[in-house]
């Protein structure tokens, strides 16, 4: 569906989100495929039912960055699975942008457990939507590269000073090497939210297929739990450029 | 029930995965072949790496899709890495490899098939693709570059050389007796219709090729008449391909004159188990018209 | 809102009955006209009566048709009898008659077109029927031959000349060109997409004659695409037909380039007052986007 | 949908009945296009859920009378309007095989009005369904062209004998000089059962128009009232042939 631009926010440097004037149903940490006409069309993950956070990483989000109010864009969506919410204590980590799909979560997860979250980023300018996530978490834990904000560390540094058993279902969205490390050191299940590079975005060009069972992160994805995780070999080692290719991550 | 041969070459049943649906990785080429396909064809792969064309390359119809992905691929190299690892897996399920390439000349055609050889049981050329010296054209638009792309990868390998047909021409017999005369084993037909979507609040196309190829549903009518010419008029295998959904479907161009049948835009609409659920229905309907399999290949020419 | 001029003709609305529906009898283009449509085409008509196929000659899918009638017409002497008590009435109400014509050669052509020039507004010529000399293939598939017809008909008549396309062919703009050159006036794109279908309990095509033509919905992105690359590269006006059922379906064929639309299938899937249907769809388009029906001419090339 | 002869009726001389193997709803009028494959395609009017009454009139019935048990039959259908049952008391009016739309339209009124049926052949063996008009109508009057069963002379002239303003309706279903007659005659409201050659049967090719609004026999008819008589001028006059031409009815 064709929609208009009605707000551009600006969250950071880096970030912004871009508000429509359509209001489309949505479970967290499902997608949409967003045609900027005569540019290109990417996956976004829903960061409210009208709004999607757009880091500026390239050519084309440097575009999406240059909306402004009334300007057309077309949405493909919802795609994909969904965070669901287990037990009554939940652990959130949200690392840069991928604070966009972990935000509804917890709004979500919110009304029925408690939820901690902890946050990331490189600096405090970029801690994307810390008042939101104040607002919605029982307990709040910011991190920041350079500790101008909150610990200083990783995100993953920050876990290991948690009690996570005392937790029962983790879930997070950021760097592909941020979540294999929460994956490695969790003792309880784990939801992480995979990026990979989209053509169709429907489950059957098999440009976002993951090894070595061909899963595809647009459509039995892009949230996978830790028992599938198992069967995605190359989580944290490597994915796929544009054309196929094998690319390591590092 | 559904055994079928080709060429000497023994399928489980007569339902393949059509080129383009997930084929871009081994594993995805493998969990096809779990969900019950009688053989899996790879993505179309040229001699090098290729990222297709910038998004939107699909638009999603009522029951068609609308394509221009734009042959995206690792590159022959890279892929039969994919391959070798993918195959042992897939062949012990007793199912077959069916590998599509293509290339701007007859020299990248068969440099690629030489190269994809050994990891598939057949070749598949896809001529609608453009070539370099066709002004856009398409090689199988022409039956003389046809032809030539056909004899040169003939020449170059043993295995089963089958031509996937573009409907977008005028006389598809003329294409299709140049690539007899070239050799060619059997045909696969047929490829996508030429169309394009423009939407109407945006004003513009929506793929940004502008304009792309239309498969599912609404070119089944267009593939069975192309099939049941190809069966009047050549004594090839044909493997039947565009819009089939179902057992129905699959039956329908069967007794057109296909041998077999591949299945693509389906897995989206009737999803990954699309290959079981057409066998069952394939089953059902030979148990109730009392038939083999064998049987209907062809039978609507009598 | 919705007049349009086409070549100094003026038509109330720009969408128009095809040609083939409810156009065999004088009174049924009458009431076709009384539903709405800007212009009526009448069926094809040729020099001589012509019986048609035997049935079945008709296959309704799901929202689409495979038709193979045969020409069916009474020959143009009976018919412009039809056309001369239908033509006041139709005048009347502001709606133009556009008349299809047909022949085996561009003799028949140049006959029937001079016959039937003082009742109808257009010509469009259906060139989508086989020439006597050209061993089955259409005219519309052969530059020459198309060439050789519209000259001929060129010749002959004052009102325009426009020519109804085949999307059956390699090349479609060397169609278009042959035509250019031969002095058309404008394109009527495009005429049904060849097809079949085979009812696999009788184990046997369906039609009489095996194959037909499918219009409907599942041609529309096909009849798009031809549409846009003719606008891209004639500078004659278009009328698009191709599975348009809603004023988005003819609005979307208007910005690929088309002046005009015609209806066809849409006929029997949305009913007689398809014509008002689409009238008021189109109205609601151009109201909420705040655009004039003028301006979404060929919008998407910009 | 396809379906596969049951059993074959000789009902008289030239008309026999097709027995299928499925029953298909249908109003009484409606027809159904009948495909025998490889032959031909036409339109026959519903005698029952199961049945349709075939007269041997030229090749394609011709090859319809050889059908045997098993065989297998293309029926599309039902189309057309119906014969809609009004007032207390109905008389129908049947000649020939027009009798076979006429017998389920007396079934059905029955159970709501008095019926009186006047049915009309050439001859005592070319009358039809006699058994079954008699069980269904309160009054049933036989008429012979050559006066060997019933009343000698055509159903029109039996018509004039009676008391027509003592009806509410007139259904009537046969060769159309004898419906012309019938509606001439009526000073009551009257449905007829038209015929004319179709190709699709789906109210678009034309072929069946009628002059000179432009009615589709096969969708807005076949049955027609005595008010869209009034629309169709060229009703009891002509109609036309396979090329659309038009041929005078004797």
């Amino acid at each position: 569906m064709i929609v208009k631009v009605k707000e551009v926010i600006e969250e950071s440097s880096t970030v912004k989100t871009i508000v429509i004037n359509k209001k489309i149903k949505f479970k967290p940490g499902q997608f949409a495929m967003l045609w900027l006409p005569g540019v290109d069309e990417k996956p976004f993950s829903f960061l409210d039912e009208d709004k999607f956070a757009i880091a500026k990483v390239g050519e084309f989000t440097k575009k999406m960055h240059e909306l402004k109010e009334g300007d057309i864009l077309g949405v493909r969506g919802p795609y994909g699975s969904y965070f669901k919410p287990y037990g009554d204590r939940v652990l959130a980590i949200a690392g840069g942008v991928g604070s966009a799909p972990i935000l509804p979560a917890v709004k979500e997860f919110s009304k029925k457990a408690e939820v901690t979250t902890i946050l990331g980023a490189r600096c405090k300018e970029e801690l994307l939507f810390v008042e939101e996530f104040e607002k919605y978490s029982n307990e709040l834990i910011l991190c920041t590269d350079d500790g101008s904000c909150g610990f200083k560390g990783y995100t993953t540094e920050k876990l290991r000073e948690l009690k996570l058993e005392s937790y029962d279902l983790i879930i997070t969205c950021g760097p592909e090497i941020m979540m294999k490390k929460v994956l490695e050191l969790s003792p309880i299940p784990v939801q992480v939210s995979m990026e990979r590079y989209m053509k169709c975005g429907i489950g059957i060009c098999g440009q976002c297929c993951v090894d070595d069972q061909g899963l595809c992160v647009c459509r039995d994805g892009p949230v996978f739990n830790s028992f599938q995780l198992k069967y995605i070999k190359e989580f944290g080692k490597y994915k796929r450029d544009e054309c196929g290719r094998k690319v390591r991550l590092c | 029930m559904l055994g079928t041969e080709i060429l000497g070459i023994k399928f489980k049943n007569p339902v393949f995965l059509a080129s383009g649906i997930m084929g871009e990785t081994g594993s995805s080429l493998v969990r096809m072949a779990k969900e019950g396909a009688g053989a899996v064809t790879t993505k179309s792969i040229g001699l090098k790496p290729n990222p297709g064309h910038k998004n939107p390359t699909i638009v999603v119809l009522e029951d068609s899709l609308l394509n221009a992905m734009g042959l995206p691929n690792p590159g022959v190299d890279e892929y039969i890495e994919e391959l070798r690892e993918a195959k042992k897996r897939i062949e012990k399920m007793g199912v077959r490899i069916i590998g599509s390439i293509y290339g701007k000349d007859e020299d990248e055609f068969r440099e690629v098939a030489k190269k994809i050889e050994d990891y598939v049981d057949i070749i598949e050329l896809n001529i609608s693709c453009p070539h370099a010296k066709g002004y856009g054209a398409t090689i199988g638009q022409d039956p003389e570059l046809s032809y030539k792309v056909c004899k040169a990868v003939k020449e170059e390998v043993k295995v089963p050389v089958f031509a996937k047909l573009t409907p977008n021409v005028s006389n598809i017999l003329e294409i299709a007796e140049a690539l007899v005369d070239a050799k060619v084993d059997g045909f696969v037909a047929i490829n996508t219709v030429r169309g394009m979507k423009i939407d109407i609040k945006a004003k513009r196309p929506i793929l940004s090729n502008k304009f792309g190829g239309l498969s599912g549903k609404a070119i089944k009518p267009i593939g069975v008449k192309i099939v049941y010419d190809l069966y009047e008029n050549f004594d090839k295998p044909i493997i039947g391909v565009g819009g089939i959904f179902t057992g129905e479907d699959a039956i329908e161009y069967m007794m057109a004159g296909a041998s077999a049948v591949q299945v693509g835009s389906a897995v989206y609409f009737r999803g990954y188990d699309v290959f079981k659920k057409i066998c069952d229905e394939i089953k059902e309907f030979l148990i109730e018209e009392n038939l083999k399999l064998k049987e209907i290949v062809g039978i609507a020419h009598e």
